[in-house]
């Protein structure tokens, strides 16, 4: 039979045709696999329509948590517990695609993206800046560069909203509420979002704005990435599939730092997400070769690959990964260094309306572009969780 | 086969009554002319018989069939509009032809019929074109052609000249008249031509406000209009009117005071009621001869002169104030100011009481009688 | 020249500001049109580096066309738009026409209810039936065909097409029609003969109208006929439109080059604005 | 009007078609959805009937309905800048290309149509590009006019976002009354506008008084189209902005509210039911509008035969 | 003050030349009449008075100066046209009102004219109509009051009359000379109807396939044809024709043969060389009377008879095939198939070469000739 990937990577339809479907056609000549794309802003709707409609490719690629568990439950993507293979993958990697208690997985996990910032050497070299190890350090050199004057200090824009929540709100909160232990503690209501880490960390948020280009309101997200990448900025606020891009783009030399804790703090934490699987329609009248495909995708030599091909994209497997670019390794090397954890408001917290994560993009930006206090902010997204998440009411 | 039977035919717009009751018959063959003042419903009854317009009330028969809700298609009719109404978009042999072709007729026989209308209204240079490159007459002419190309049992014709010149009239009229002789198809026509109303009518249909005033042939019309204002209609220039004083009443004679004071007897069966009454009397202008006495004579004071070359319209201004047209001879020397009397033989006049009817004339002389 | 002492002086500057005016907004909207295509022209970075300026040795770069002409079937997925763009026109026209001539012409009852329910398709946002239609398509074994792409876009064209060609049948004299009623012309003969060609502008004008969404819709052929050999030109390009990372000259490139085809069928189009239809046809 | 009775089959025969292809591909597929509006769908369970409740919650909860109406009006403003400003420049630039004797007439028109048929992904790059702070596009632009101080990030503010989008959509859009307008004041007879110039009539006034009024119906018709059109409107907001329609949902219309509702939104899941309900609202308001236009606008235009 | 001058003025339509070159002179305050056969250029010389088509050759003056380029708004003149372009939107009565709106006349005295004029019309009832609903008729009236209204210093009038009934025709015909008097506007009028033509004009132009044939006062051309082409033209039914043989030639006499063989002598001068050709001659219907014997004598079979009330009109066939038509009276008993002689006064003849150019006609009796 022919294998069909769904997938809205559809940046990634060379290296899938050019790298990986050939590696695994090397073993299996006889599965012919096809990835086919579509846009990202449509494949929610899409994916769903095509499983109603029952013309969803064998092979589905799984947005995390919700969405994906949703499909599980209607009966679209099968349960894969029993691919073998399914062992290399640590139970964090398997959390976002499991039914709530744990007990079916329906994604093989493949990639995690981990949120740093991204720095222009040349920008620190001009202003005389070291690479910040604390926070201090890090808006110290953010005013020296803009004292400077040469380069914007910030690349970010509000304009798409989701930078601020992404990049901004998770990137620099798991410092402030410590990482997985703050995550649970806001999913069992312990923590509420007008607790101290989350005002902290929506104060420091508002900060930015001191420090971003002007007109920052209408900067969308590619004008940030060229902002930096045409070296007009110091400082980027990253995810590590900035990385690709940066390499094709930049033509200056950048390295990466985690964000930066408080001084004195002993640990630090960074978002390292659990962002993308691979899940097989339940209905596929290929299942028996598109299982094959999945067991191979557990192997190292996929998880080489893949984190290869797209560097920024960490595979989640246990195997050992070498990679070469850089950056990408240095963005890796956190998850030795620092505590990981994921997006606070992925897990549960973005079930009901309003939708948590939705909130988060509209108040972050809010924040930084001052129209609401890192109070107010609170206590909007409290108010939001609270109407309809019991543990908070 | 195509006899038309009107049978209480009337029509409003909204609140406008337009024809308030109108029977006819046309039998078959008969060219049928309707003539009347601007606005008195030919167009509107002509568009009712081809099945353009709802009926509001009556019945419209053909050969016998009540077809007041049959579609005009199916009447077997041709028009040619007012308007004219052309294809914009198709050349003048277009359309010609369009309505034969979609009658499957075959091609060299539209050809020929096409031709062949198009050379006896001169359109044989303008078949190429489209109508909005043609002028007024030019486009009224490809709608009659548009018409006589499909030989149709009727032929409804609005005003179909009126933008041509004298000689193209006389020409087009003649073919018309000629069509039917050959086609034998029943004609209704409308025209605001004297002439062709004459000339080409079996019988004229004289309306009048949504009324039809009179039926006849067009010399019962022209000699025994039934009212004056058939009489007023029919005729150019129009026929005079005067109001006279009824003085006595014989046996088939009445005694009249003129405007200016002379006396007339004129042979006309008056009731002896009506006498010291007034009523109209009317002459035709070519009726009165210019410096002439006679059994009716009449004078005033010219104050129009026309001259027409054949002939020379004299206005008179009567005693009364009432206006004569005289007709005198192209070479007449009358100037404006003169004064001058005319005189026209008693059968001549026309009588007509209050309410506009005419009095039934006796002992008619043959030149103002229409039997033949 | 002769004519050129017959041209009204008035007239002269009567035209320089009406040419004024015109240049003005043709200015407004071609500029931004005009820079995405000196920015197809230019590589990533000359394209954020000097938005406004000329493609010059420094930026200019073709990449985004070779890969667009490299990465996908170009002439097939321009063959199947094509295709279904034309397909879909044609049908629309036809039945649009046929409809709202009847709307327009006839009197019966209910007929202003079916023009309401021939308008309810435009007042509901098509995307809403997404599911029912792929079920309906599946249903009829037409996924992954152009046919089923061609039905869609008929359903979803007519509704507009209806209501506009409604409105523009009343323009046509009376006088015409009648005068083809009584050449004992059928009312489908009146219809192709007669109506059909002195709307022309309006035609087209709805053949444009029909063609944009078509040409630039994404959705249905995403769920309708995402298959391999049916991709349309907009579903092909779409690779290009990443999410994170995107190459916006290539995007830059395939769209202009998208555009190339519906323009020409504009122009094609636009032929049928002619001035005059119905002059001379009535007093 | 004829009689439909003249002419039986024809009338039939000219309608079937449409209507049912019409029927089976778009009504079918709308009801079977909008159908969704009375059931409940819980995540992954099985539909329930449950009446006119989303309606309620729609409507009747403070956030549904704060959110509903928030994006009712951003959609009338919309609404407002097409009709005063698009429809305007449509019939203003229809009728200045209508002018007999025009030169380029054609070159004009098909340059002026151009926006209209790029797609919206183009559409909301380039004017994202022109209306960026960072790029320079805009700012050079005004500072030809000297008015480089009222430049200001746009696109980005609460205040000013929805009305810029609105401008991107007019000026993509004008197209649509300029073709519409134009068709219509093409089947004017020269004779009419001859005859108002012997009149003394200036080119203006005879556009005024003459052309204006004669396709006075087309410009109503283009109205509701406006406002069918407008009240369906989301591809360039979800272009620009996305479906979360920032900043704050400034930008939020009913087009993205349903699209949001109904297909979801990163991690926000779809909801059919409520999002068909979204959909029949907007249904009924649009209906509501366009049954004003059949009945308290078409028919009184009175349309004049030329 | 506005008298027109024509000054070699061409137009053409693409390749279809329409006007070859008119010269014109009109002066202040004077009555023009264009005739001329369908489609021979009136509406076009019209317009390119009006300004409404760009002139392809020659210049058009108004009060001397050149205005070829000026726009029609600014040549103070009211147009009639042939197809009325009424404003459909407007109301009788704002269709009438709209040029005078414009020229921001004061409310009052715009509502006074338009109703005086639709009084003159009898349009008083319709003022509120569209022109949707008006007949045929009305609507011509509609656009001969929308130019009366404004009161221009040039009127133009394309058959302005051609739809209206016979009474209504006079009198609109008598109030437009009113007019033409009380204002002294130049009046330049398109008309097929000959007694519009002969009783309106200080001047009649009479076109011919895009040419100026005659220009002259209605007698002129009735009396004094210098074509063939004019002298059929101008009069109504027109005049006949027959070829004959020129025998014999005198100082100011020439003595032909007529069909049938008889001879006549006609007071022409006829250069010698001219002698054994054939030529033209004319005599109009109305100089030759039936049944009598004269200088020229003619006698046909009679095949068609038109009665008209009036008169009757007699068509013969002459020997050689022509046809001639006889005026009779209208009470005439002639029948189809009689022989018929009839007889014209040698003044009475028109003769025309081969050209069709005429013959100087010499000794013309006061009768047959224009002079006063
Ligand atoms: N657009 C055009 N293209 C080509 N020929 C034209 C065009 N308009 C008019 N003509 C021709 O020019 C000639 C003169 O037209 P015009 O309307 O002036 O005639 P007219 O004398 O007014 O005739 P009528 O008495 O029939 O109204 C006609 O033969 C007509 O066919
Ligand atoms: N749609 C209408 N609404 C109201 N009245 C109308 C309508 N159409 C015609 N009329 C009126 O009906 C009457 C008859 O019109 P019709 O066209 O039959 O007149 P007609 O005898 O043909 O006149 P003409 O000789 O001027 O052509 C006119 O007085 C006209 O004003
Ligand atoms: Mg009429
Ligand atoms: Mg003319």
């Amino acid at each position: 039979g022919e294998l069909v990937i769904e997938s809205w990577r559809n940046d990634d339809i060379d290296i899938w045709n050019d790298q990986i479907i050939p590696a695994f056609n090397k073993e299996y000549p006889e599965i012919k696999v096809t990835f086919s794309p579509t846009p990202p802003t449509d494949y929610n709707a899409l994916i769903n329509a095509k499983f109603a409609g029952g013309t969803a490719g064998d092979l589905i690629t799984c947005r995390p948590f919700d969405a994906s568990l949703e499909l599980y439950k209607q009966g679209n993507l099968a349960p894969l517990d029993d691919i073998k293979g399914m062992d290399n993958f640590s139970d964090v990697a398997k959390s976002a695609w499991q039914t709530d208690d744990g007990s079916a997985t329906f994604c093989l996990p493949m990639a995690s993206v981990i949120h740093g910032f991204i720095y222009n050497k040349e920008a620190f070299e001009a202003a005389g800046v070291e690479v910040p190890k604390t926070r201090e350090e890090f808006y110290a050199a953010l005013d020296k560069i803009k004292e400077e004057g040469s380069y914007i200090p910030m690349a970010m824009g509000t304009a798409d909203q989701w930078e601020a929540a992404t990049m901004g709100f998770q990137n620099i909160g798991p410092n402030y509420w410590k990482g997985e232990e703050g995550r649970k503690a806001l999913i069992d209501g312990s923590q509420k979002f007008t607790d101290k880490p989350y005002i902290d960390t929506f104060t420091e948020l508002a900060s930015w704005s001191n420090y971003l280009p002007d007109g920052y309101e209408a900067i969308s997200y590619p004008d940030a990435q060229n902002l930096f990448s045409l070296g007009r900025a110091a400082v980027y606020p990253a995810g590590s599939w900035d990385i690709s891009l940066f390499n094709s783009q930049a033509d200056f030399e950048f390295g990466a730092f985690p964000p930066p804790p408080a001084a004195g703090s002993d640990t630090c934490y960074i978002s390292d997400h659990t962002d993308i699987a691979l899940g097989l329609n339940a209905k596929s009248p290929n299942a028996a070769e598109a299982k094959i495909f999945l067991e191979w995708m557990t192997g190292s030599e996929f998880a080489s690959l893949y984190s290869n091909a797209l560097p920024g994209f960490f595979s989640l497997s246990n195997h050992k990964v070498e990679i070469s670019d850089p950056v990408a390794n240095e963005f890796v090397s956190w998850r030795q260094k620092c505590e990981s954890t994921i997006r606070n408001s992925y897990q549960i917290l973005s079930r009901g309306t309003p939708n948590l994560e939705n909130e988060l993009w509209n108040i972050s930006a809010q924040v930084i572009n001052g129209t609401v206090t890192p109070e107010e902010a609170g206590k909007a997204t409290e108010a939001g969780l609270a109407k309809w998440y019991a543990p908070h009411q | 086969m195509a006899d038309l039977k009107l049978d209480q035919i009337r029509k409003s717009y909204g609140a406008v009554d337009v024809l308030h009751g109108i029977d006819l018959d046309v039998k078959d063959g008969e060219f049928v002319v309707f003539v009347g003042p601007s606005g008195c419903g030919k167009s509107t009854l002509l568009r009712i018989i081809a099945g353009l317009e709802d009926i509001t009330g009556g019945d419209l028969m053909i050969d016998g069939d009540i077809v007041n809700t049959k579609s005009p298609r199916d009447r077997g009719i041709a028009m040619v509009f007012q308007s004219y109404a052309l294809y914009p978009h198709m050349t003048v042999y277009k359309n010609m032809a369009f309505g034969l072709k979609l009658a499957n007729h075959d091609k060299s026989a539209i050809d020929q019929r096409v031709r062949e209308a198009a050379r006896i209204l001169q359109l044989d240079k303008l078949l190429d074109r489209r109508p909005s490159e043609l002028s007024g007459g030019q486009r009224q002419r490809v709608a009659i052609g548009r018409a006589i190309v499909r030989q149709p049992k009727v032929f409804l014709f609005d005003e179909p000249l009126s933008n041509l010149d004298a000689a193209l009239r006389v020409q087009t009229r003649i073919e018309i008249a000629k069509l039917h002789q050959e086609l034998k198809s029943t004609i209704v026509y409308v025209t605001h031509d004297q002439v062709e109303a004459m000339t080409l009518a079996d019988k004229i249909v004289v309306m009048n406000a949504g009324n039809v005033e009179q039926v006849g042939s067009p010399m019962q019309l022209y000699h025994h209009p039934q009212t004056r204002f058939v009489a007023g209609f029919i005729g150019s220039p129009a026929m005079n009117f005067t109001t006279v004083h009824i003085d006595a009443v014989e046996q088939g004679k009445v005694t009249v005071t003129v405007p200016g004071g002379a006396k007339a007897v004129l042979p006309f069966d008056v009731p002896a009621g009506d006498v010291g009454k007034d009523v109209e009397l009317g002459v035709r202008p070519e009726h009165l001869s210019p410096g002439e006495q006679g059994d009716l004579s009449i004078s005033g004071e010219v104050d129009v002169v026309e001259k027409l070359g054949d002939s020379t319209y004299l206005y008179l201004k009567l005693a009364n104030g009432d206006r004569f047209t005289v007709r005198a001879p192209g070479h007449s020397r009358i100037k404006i100011g003169e004064t001058l009397s005319a005189a026209a033989e008693a059968g001549a006049s026309h009588l007509f009481d209050a309410n506009g009817k005419a009095y039934d004339k006796l002992q008619c002389p043959p030149e103002y009688s229409a039997a033949e | 020249m002769m004519m050129n002492k017959n041209i009204r002086r008035e007239d002269m500057s009567r035209a320089v500001i009406v040419h004024a005016i015109l240049l003005t907004y043709t200015l407004v909207a071609l500029y931004p049109i005009f820079l995405v295509i000196i920015n197809a022209f230019k590589s990533r970075k000359g394209i954020f580096k000097d938005p406004m300026g000329l493609p010059n040795a420094e930026t200019f770069s073709l990449d985004g066309f070779t890969k667009v002409l490299a990465k996908s079937n170009f002439e097939l997925f321009f063959f199947n738009s094509f295709t279904v763009t034309v397909v879909t026109i044609v049908i629309v026209l036809l039945l649009a026409s046929m409809a709202a001539w009847a709307l327009s012409e006839y009197k019966f009852p209910g007929n202003t209810w079916l023009a309401l329910y021939l308008a309810v398709g435009i007042m509901v946002p098509i995307r809403l039936g997404s599911v029912s239609i792929l079920n309906l398509i599946v249903e009829l074994g037409l996924i992954n065909t152009l046919t089923a792409l061609v039905l869609v876009y008929v359903a979803q064209g007519l509704p507009l097409a209806i209501f506009i060609l409604t409105e523009f049948m009343h323009q046509i004299p009376k006088d015409l029609k009648e005068a083809a009623r009584c050449d004992g012309v059928g009312e489908f003969k009146i219809f192709f003969a007669v109506i059909l060609p002195l709307i022309r502008p309006a035609v087209a004008t709805v053949a444009v109208f029909t063609m944009i969404p078509i040409w630039n819709d994404l959705w249905f052929p995403l769920i309708l006929a995402p298959g391999d050999g049916k991709q349309t030109i907009t579903l092909g390009i779409q690779q290009f439109i990443g999410q994170y990372v995107t190459d916006w000259n290539a995007v830059l490139a395939s769209l202009s080059l998208a555009i190339i085809p519906i323009l020409i069928l504009y122009l094609i189009f636009s032929r049928q604005l002619i001035r005059g239809l119905t002059s001379g046809a009535v007093k | 009007m004829t009689d439909w009775r003249k002419a039986k089959l024809p009338v039939f025969a000219f309608l079937a078609p449409a209507t049912i292809i019409y029927t089976l591909f778009m009504i079918y597929p709308l009801i079977d959805s909008i159908r969704l509006s009375f059931y409940s769908t819980p995540s992954g369970g099985e539909m329930a009937f449950v009446g006119f409740d989303n309606y309620r919650t729609i409507l009747g909860d403070p956030d549904w309905s704060a959110t509903f109406w928030n994006s009712f009006w951003n959609n009338m403003k919309f609404f407002a800048v097409h009709m005063l400003v698009q429809n305007p420049i449509g019939i203003a630039l229809a009728g200045i290309l209508s002018l007999p004797q025009l030169r380029f007439r054609n070159t004009y028109r098909t340059m002026m149509i151009m926006p209209t048929m790029l797609s919206v992904v183009i559409v909301g790059f380039i004017w994202q590009l022109i209306l960026s702070p960072v790029w320079g596009v805009g700012v050079d632009i005004l500072d030809i006019f000297g008015l480089k101080s009222l430049f200001g990030p746009w696109l980005g503010k609460e205040g000013s976002a929805l009305i810029t989008l609105s401008f991107i959509s007019v000026w993509q859009w004008v197209g649509i009354p300029l073709m519409l307008i134009y068709a219509a004041l093409l089947a004017i007879p020269d004779d009419l506008v001859d005859a108002a110039i012997v009149d003394g009539a200036t080119h203006f006034e005879v556009f005024l008084h003459i052309k204006l009024p004669l396709v006075l119906p087309t410009v109503a018709m283009v109205s509701i189209l406006t406002f069918v059109g407008n009240f369906n409107a989301f591809d360039l907001i979800y272009a620009v902005k996305g479906a979360l329609a920032g900043p704050n949902f400034s930008t939020d219309i009913m087009g993205t509210l349903f699209y949001r509702t109904f297909f979801g939104y990163q991690l926000q899941l779809g909801d059919p039911s409520l999002g068909a309900t979204v959909a029949s609202l907007m249904f009924l308001i649009i209906l509501a509008g366009v049954l004003f236009y059949l009945f308290a606008v078409q028919r009184r235009l009175a349309r004049y035969q030329l």
